[in-house]
């Protein structure tokens, strides 16, 4: 009966062999070929190339997924202390922007932080501008009275004409982007594992003297962190490999490792075989990453998201 | 969690929600803007909407995402509750590492699937043709010998990257059944087909519904994969719209996303309704 | 089996693979209605990004409009089949100026489409200066409001060119001395990015003041935002043509050709013409353009304008085609590219 | 003992429109073991959560040493709680889990400073390895929560209550997942550890015998509603009403009609009793334990009955007899064949009456709602006609 | 009654290396109630689904009416169950839970044909309110599951089972979830039920006397191995090991010496007895009930001791007495003060003899882990130092 019933997943078995591992097999053996064809480890010797790229794709991935946790968690908190009927609703209310394209989403984001965008146009109209002005000018001259006087040299040269705060193509504007479109999916792990919590171990913890802080720190943020580690692991990993969201909103000036691969497989530099090392050297580096996360918080098949 | 929350928190919550949804409303509010700018109102119109009906290619994209979410969703929470009732009742020595295969799709970037399915089907491709090839020679068969990457193709990379989600949110559905209730069905005299049909499905929809919900969402949100699956001929709302960010967006596409908010708040809210409804009726039942 | 999506036997079809904004859509849905066969059009990027789809085994166009430099590293590959000229009796309407160029000397794949300059966009508003040189393209003078292209054939192009150096060079100290000058000016926050498509939205909101594109989306530009203005450098510039060809596996050759065969046709020329801006090799048309422009829009062509969108013989005579590269020199191409980006 | 530490006054308490406290008054002495017990769902654990500080009360006040903590939050109140369903941290080890209590820094006021005080990691080691020793858990300290068998979470929460030293502790079922073994084992322990360690314990149960075995004074809760209060040998022996009677022990309650002071009158037939200054024929409930009824020759008896059914109990025999259409419950350690007719007889003592009350009728039988019960219900006794089968029988 | 019905025919039944069932073998006869008794994990589930055909023995035969069944799946045996925790299913209201097995389709092979029989939708609900009227929930069904209390529950579980009208119905512990007075109302319900429509009851439970008060037939089982069948009275007066006397009820298991047939030596002191047919001298377990002590006047007893410790327990005390060091139990409806000194008698059929067995000394307190139980084993036990001693008391 157990045996049978296990039977089910075999046709899935199948398609997982046939389109997750034939095709990553794939990605490793593109990756240690040449153009030719034949067997290279040239690929990855061009790695420490773009060496530089991993570094500055997983700051801002670390960066992002820092964020999303610090707005997320709370968030996913609160929820779960809302009555019923928002209950009933979170989960869609969460998911709902995700109907609306990602790539619109992100566009209208460029609306809104370009030098001309509304942001802009709306602190041009309260004078946020010009204070910002005014403060770089009394900076300037004090950084100058500062560099008189002790003989420093302090940067006096802030830009006291701003027309704009400049906002877009910046990595800022990046890692705002990743924010946005990734938080959901730190939201809603953390939500429903804190949902599922038992209401007597708080209890508990608050009988045994704790005091509300404590007991988030010592019951309710440990029990959660089945929830904590698959919103990392789902906000860290597209926003290591996002393309779209630089291309969008950083201006294309700072590549990214997604940037990186697009270029190779469709992007202005064909070469398959160096995207397939690209990618490879990604997956693993993330994988690790997940696993020594997933070691330390204990994590092991948690994988939670509803 | 029956704490209320306080006035701050709520506050907080608020902007998270404004942030998550202000961009939203933009779009929105743009869609409705008599001129192509994006950042200036110049008066109210509905020409983008009569526009947008108009435009075969958005329309046909429309279709396009419409058809593969569907299809992929559907096939994709058959697939992965079968899948998830399958792994529950494997050994764990099978389980662990099937489960953790599943999880490639979605611990792996998104762009390294899409790359790795496009390389995958081309190299099938040319094996097809191929063998096409040399059926056709020695058969006098005339299969074709040239395949390309199309609807089929993405409908395959939708379903891989949505059936892990679905098995992710139905496992756990059934690691919180009772054991026994498979064995009662049994005992009551239902085969193993009749308990399954009667017993567990019935117990796990809330994780297969919720799983269908991920599904769809991931479908019609990505662009990505769908990106390099979908060739040439093909078009999913997300490709369109990346050709026009790399252009200009028609508010033509404001007005789709804003169809496509509109229809899913008023599914939500009847959804809503109908549920308030049958938990007072229960409540009512139960007193 | 898995085939691609539509083109089963009965139905006749025809994939084109075009740029954005490049084609009236009418011509499409006219061609069409006069032969039934239905047209798949899509864009593509840039003419790298269109190589890439086509050699990752992406893409079944039968039709694309790649440029000349491309165009020969494409015949170099034997990617491009031979037309059949029988098929394309509007090919006799080409002006021989555009016949038999270097990519394709013996004219044996391509029937060109448009061609034009690249030149310097900029607004009115903020750049005051008169622009005669490519010097404004790494000016810190715009800092944080030039936007650089994002091609590594044009940008590398617009570099060698500011250098004085030839844009087909092969010498590797000029072309990395290229590259250093555009490192150099992005590291010094020049660039506010690097675009292609996207600069149209920017130019004509006013985000972005100068760039370096082509003269028909100059024109496109400018009916929207009638501050730009363009430049073509006096030291010279690109010219270019974008020809159309059919891939060498096309599923639908016959299609192809009767595709290539109406868009070339003088009707078709002027039409198109009138809404991408770009100027048509058809000479019939190109010299009724300007009667015809008269007619449509009820007002004569600004001569100005015209010059932008035709350049007259004397700048294109200062202007370089791009040839193909060798292999190396690619590859050296491509390596800078990326490295640019780190 | 004498000194009062917790007063529940007046207390009241409503969820939505439903009473779940009403008006409960109860104070609980220091070094007390006192048990709340009552059927599912009367309120034990409602009344626990107010002691406890989870839940304050809608009207009343809570007193502790003689001064009002309604308001006080429950980590700052000396009282720990043993929780219905352990409520263990699964995320903790047994040892952490223990020490979770101890390594929450004290604030302590002594004089006008106010000092954090925390205990040293050996402080804390020591205390409890102590704990896990009166729990006969020695060597259980690494183990994880999942690991453990019922009764060992059980230990593990009660250690875990325990090693805080409380004044009061708080104890919710605890022992309504063990089995019936281990549940005797467990009320020694207990026992033990509240006389040893001379804590006030508030214990919640349902089980009568646990609550008679266990507690220094017992009460018996119903809807809300505390029905008594007393020792367990008072509740026992003089319930105050039928539904007391009834849930403390198998009883057997009839109707009755006091005659005189120490006479009461059952089936028309005169009883001596030792209860007295009721109303002179007020009609009466009249309870007779099982085991207070003894089998006698037919000849011998004060009523005659005939036995239909034996079930043999271990310690004893469960007899049901028939009397006159009712059915009483015996029992007894001699064994009686089914069908036999028996007499029997009843000691004063072995008789209590008491005033009619909202419960009376609604009990009366080993069982509340077999068929049985139903019988007995439906049976519309008529005394006349009683009489003249009796008569007619003495013929 | 004298039909066997089933047959467990030395049943083997192992987990990867862990010996679950170790050699079984157990008659069912038709119309009996059987019960199966034993401590947690001792592998009375087990059993049970053998049985039901939850799963197969690893070696050995199950019968059924005298063909085995081995491969029978559990849809086509003539067998229903009420599971240990219910298992009911949460997404269907009463009704629909005990109609589910009525609206299967049941394949009947008459003759050469197979036809698939159906019930009408009248007949199912006749037969559910039927069952619903048997288990007293009239009215109950359109509630949901989560909206019964756990009696209920288990009321609706035994209706679901019995609804299909089986041959035999398995019960693992349906009385475990439910209070003390609950359970005992539900244990007469059940034996109504089972001689009313005359079904073969198979019964798990670890409570000694629901098996004694409710069986036609015991099994006691331990550690996989059954270790004594037979009626309720045998196993509770003729245990046959000590596991078995001290499980079966609260016993005082004392080494002994047997002098002679009926005589057994104890602590010195020779006792009368009716075991016979042991070796002279040989060392053997006796079994004493505490309720088979009676307390007599100190010069009067066989035995004298000192009052330790007085539980009041409702119908009797439990009274420990300390005999030379040795803790025993006594249960008696008399009071006496701690620190009183008393003597004993005990009447001959009050003792049972038994021979050792495996698990002597490990029983015979009344607590398996109090320290008052440690004290006992550690005790070491001097019969010198005792005589000394009792010769100087004689003194
Ligand atoms: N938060 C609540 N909202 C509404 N009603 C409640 C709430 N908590 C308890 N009740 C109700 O209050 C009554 C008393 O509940 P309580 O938990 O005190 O019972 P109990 O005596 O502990 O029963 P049990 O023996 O089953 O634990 C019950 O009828 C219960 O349904
Ligand atoms: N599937 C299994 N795999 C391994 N061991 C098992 C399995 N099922 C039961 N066991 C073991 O078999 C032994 C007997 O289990 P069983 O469930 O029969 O006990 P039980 O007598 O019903 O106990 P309880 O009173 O606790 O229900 C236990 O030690 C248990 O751990
Ligand atoms: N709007 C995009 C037009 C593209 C024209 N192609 C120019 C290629 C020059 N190398
Ligand atoms: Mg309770
Ligand atoms: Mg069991």
């Amino acid at each position: 009966m157990k045996n049978r019933l296990s039977l089910l997943a075999g046709p899935y078995v199948v398609w997982m062999a046939l389109f997750v591992v034939a095709p990553i097999f794939l990605v490793v053996i593109y990756a240690f070929s040449s153009a030719g064809g034949g067997f290279t480890l040239d690929n990855f010797a061009k790695m420490s190339t773009y060496w530089v790229v991993f570094v500055r794709s997983f700051e801002l991935a670390l960066i992002a997924t820092f964020i999303c946790l610090l707005i997320g968690y709370p968030l996913a908190y609160i929820m779960a202390k809302e009555g019923p009927g928002f209950q009933r609703i979170a989960m869609v209310l969460i998911m709902l922007p995700m109907w609306m394209n990602f790539l619109l989403r992100t566009y209208a984001w460029m609306s809104i932080l370009e030098n001309t965008g509304l942001l802009n146009q709306f602190f041009q109209a309260v004078g946020i501008i010009d204070l910002g002005n005014l403060i770089n000018g009394w900076l300037n001259n004090l950084c100058a009275g500062l560099n008189d006087l002790l003989g420093l040299s302090l940067n006096t040269a802030r830009d006291t004409n701003m027309e704009y705060f400049k906002m877009i193509n910046t990595s800022g504007a990046v890692v705002l982007g990743m924010v946005y479109n990734y938080l959901p999916f730190m939201v809603l792990p953390i939500y429903s594992v804190i949902m599922k919590l038992d209401h007597s171990l708080l209890e508990a913890a608050r009988d045994l003297g704790a005091s509300t802080g404590r007991v988030f720190r010592k019951v309710i943020f440990p029990l959660s962190l089945p929830g904590v580690l698959s919103g990392i692991t789902m906000v860290f990993v597209p926003s290591v490999s996002t393309f779209a969201i630089s291309r969008l909103l950083g201006g294309g000036n700072e590549l990214l490792l997604g940037d990186l691969i697009e270029r190779q497989f469709l992007g202005s530099a064909y070469n398959a075989q160096l995207g397939s090392a690209i990618s490879l050297v990604m997956m693993l580096v993330v994988l690790i990453c997940m696993y020594v996360m997933n070691r330390f918080g204990e994590g092991e098949e948690q994988a939670v998201m509803l | 969690m029956k704490q209320r929350s306080s006035i701050l928190d709520r506050l907080f919550m608020g902007l998270v929600f404004f942030f998550l949804y202000a961009p939203i409303f933009l779009l929105i509010i743009f869609s409705f803007n008599d001129s192509k700018s994006r950042t200036v109102w110049q008066g109210f119109t509905l020409d983008w909407y009569v526009e947008l009906f108009q435009d075969s290619a958005i329309m046909s994209s429309i279709y396009t995402t419409l058809l593969v979410s569907v299809i992929a969703t559907v096939v994709a929470t058959v697939a992965g509750t079968f899948a998830a009732i399958g792994f529950y009742n494997m050994r764990r020595r099978w389980r662990n590492p099937l489960i953790t295969i599943n999880n490639i799709p979605m611990m792996s970037a998104e762009i390294v699937m899409g790359v790795s399915l496009c390389l995958f089907f081309v190299a099938a491709f040319g094996l097809f043709g191929t063998a096409a090839q040399w059926l056709n020679n020695t058969l006098g068969t005339n299969l074709p010998t040239r395949y390309y990457l199309g609807f089929p193709t993405l409908l395959i990379a939708h379903i891989t990257f949505n059936t892990p989600y679905v098995v992710l949110a139905v496992m756990p559905k059934l690691q919180q059944m009772d054991k026994h209730l498979v064995e009662a069905a049994q005992d009551l005299g239902c085969t193993w087909r009749q308990a399954f049909w009667k017993v567990i499905i019935p117990e796990i929809k809330p994780g297969i519904v919720n799983g269908m919900l991920i599904a769809f969402t991931m479908s019609v949100d990505d662009f990505v994969i769908s990106y390099f699956t979908a060739g040439s001929s093909t078009s999913t709302l997300a490709m369109t719209i990346y050709g026009m960010t790399k252009k200009r967006i028609s508010p033509k596409i404001n007005a789709v996303s804003t169809l496509l908010f509109v229809t899913v708040l008023i599914l939500l809210v009847i959804v809503n309704v109908r549920e308030a409804h049958q938990a007072k009726a229960k409540n009512a039942a139960r007193s | 089996g898995c085939s691609g999506g539509g083109n089963s036997a009965d139905a006749r079809v025809v994939n084109v693979c075009g740029w954005g904004e490049n084609i009236e859509p009418e011509l499409i849905d006219q061609f069409e209605e006069e032969t039934g066969i239905k047209v798949n059009y899509q864009t593509a990027e840039s003419n790298e990004a269109m190589y890439a789809l086509i050699k990752n085994g992406g893409a079944n166009y039968d039709v694309i409009v790649p440029s000349d430099y491309m165009i020969s590293q494409m015949i170099e590959e034997d990617m491009l089949a031979e037309l059949n000229f029988d098929n394309i009796p509007n090919f006799s309407l080409v002006d021989d100026r555009f016949k038999n160029l270097s990519y394709d000397p013996e004219n044996k794949y391509t029937v060109p489409y448009t061609w034009g300059t690249l030149g310097i966009i900029y607004n009115s508003d903020v750049v005051k200066e008169d622009v005669t040189s490519w010097d404004i393209m790494f000016d810190p003078a715009y800092a944080g409001q030039t936007a650089m292209i994002n091609n590594p054939r044009d940008a590398l192009g617009i570099a060698l060119m500011k250098l004085g150096y030839s844009i087909n060079t092969t010498d590797e100290n000029e072309i990395r001395e290229a590259y250093q000058l555009i490192a150099d000016a992005k590291n010094n926050g020049v660039y506010q990015g690097f675009f292609m498509d996207e600069i149209y939205d920017k130019m004509e909101g006013g985000e972005t003041s100068v760039c370096t594109y082509y003269a028909g989306d100059y024109l496109v530009m400018y009916e929207n935002n009638p501050s730009l203005r363009w430049a073509v450098p006096e030291n010279g510039s690109n010219w270019f043509v974008d020809a159309m060809c059919v891939l060498k596996d096309a599923e639908h050759k016959e299609e192809a050709e009767a595709w290539i065969n109406f868009i070339t046709s003088t009707e078709a020329s002027l039409a198109n013409m009138d809404f991408i801006w770009y100027s048509t090799p058809n000479k019939e048309a190109l010299e009724q353009y300007p009667a015809y422009y008269e007619e449509q829009n009820g007002e004569p062509l600004d001569p100005a304008l015209y010059e932008v969108m035709a350049a007259p013989q004397e700048i294109l005579d200062k202007c370089e085609s791009y040839l193909g590269l060798p292999e190396e020199t690619r590859t050296l191409y491509n390596d800078l590219w990326n490295e640019l980006g780190i | 003992m004498a000194k009062e530490l917790i007063r529940l006054s007046d207390c009241f308490v409503q969820f939505d429109d439903d009473i779940i406290l009403d008006h409960i008054n109860l104070y609980i002495n220091d070094k007390e073991f006192l048990t709340l017990l009552g059927p599912s769902g009367c309120g034990k654990t409602t009344t626990l959560r107010l002691i406890g500080g989870f839940l304050k009360p809608t009207s009343g006040e809570v007193l502790f040493d003689g001064a009002k903590i309604n308001d006080v939050p429950p980590h700052k109140r000396a009282v720990n709680t043993v929780f219905q369903k352990y409520a263990l941290f699964p995320h903790l080890n047994v040892f952490e889990n223990i020490a979770f209590g101890l390594r929450i820094p004290k604030t302590e006021s002594d004089g006008k400073k106010q000092r954090k005080i925390k205990l040293s990691e050996e402080e804390i080691q020591r205390r409890v390895m102590e704990m896990l020793e009166v729990v006969n858990l020695k060597g259980f300290e690494k183990r994880s929560i999942a690991s453990l068998s019922g009764g060992q979470q059980q230990r593990v929460s009660i250690a875990r209550a325990l090693v805080n030293q409380p004044k009061v502790l708080l104890l919710d079922e605890p022992l309504g997942a063990l089995d019936l073994r281990l549940r005797k084992d467990m009320q020694n322990e207990l026992k033990r550890i509240q006389q040893q360690m001379g804590i006030t314990f508030i214990y919640v149960t349902h089980d009568q015998e646990e609550a008679l075995a266990m507690s220094d004074t017992v009460v018996v809760m119903d809807g809300g509603k505390i029905q008594q209060i007393g020792t367990p040998e008072d509740i026992y022996n003089e319930p105050k009403n039928a539904f007391v009677a009834d849930f403390i022990g198998e009883s057997n309650i009839i109707d009755g009609i006091m005659r005189a002071d120490g006479v009461v009158e059952i089936f028309n037939r005169k009883f001596q009793c030792l209860d007295k200054g009721f109303a002179k024929d007020e009609p009466v409930d009249v309870v007779i334990r099982p085991e207070d009824i003894d089998i006698v020759p037919e000849s011998e008896g004060q009523l005659r009955g005939t036995v239909t059914n034996v079930t043999f109990k271990g310690v004893h025999y469960d007899i049901i007899v028939d009397f006159y259409g009712f059915k009483w419950l015996i029992q007894t350690t001699d064994f009686c064949p089914v069908g036999a007719v028996i007499g029997i007889k009843i000691d004063p003592d072995g008789i209590h009456v008491m005033k009619k009350s909202q419960y009376s009728g609604m009990f009366g039988d080993y069982s509340s709602y077999s068929e049985e019960y139903e019988e007995i219900s439906d049976a519309d006794y008529d005394p006349d006609a009683e009489e003249e089968q009796e008569e007619g029988d003495e013929e």
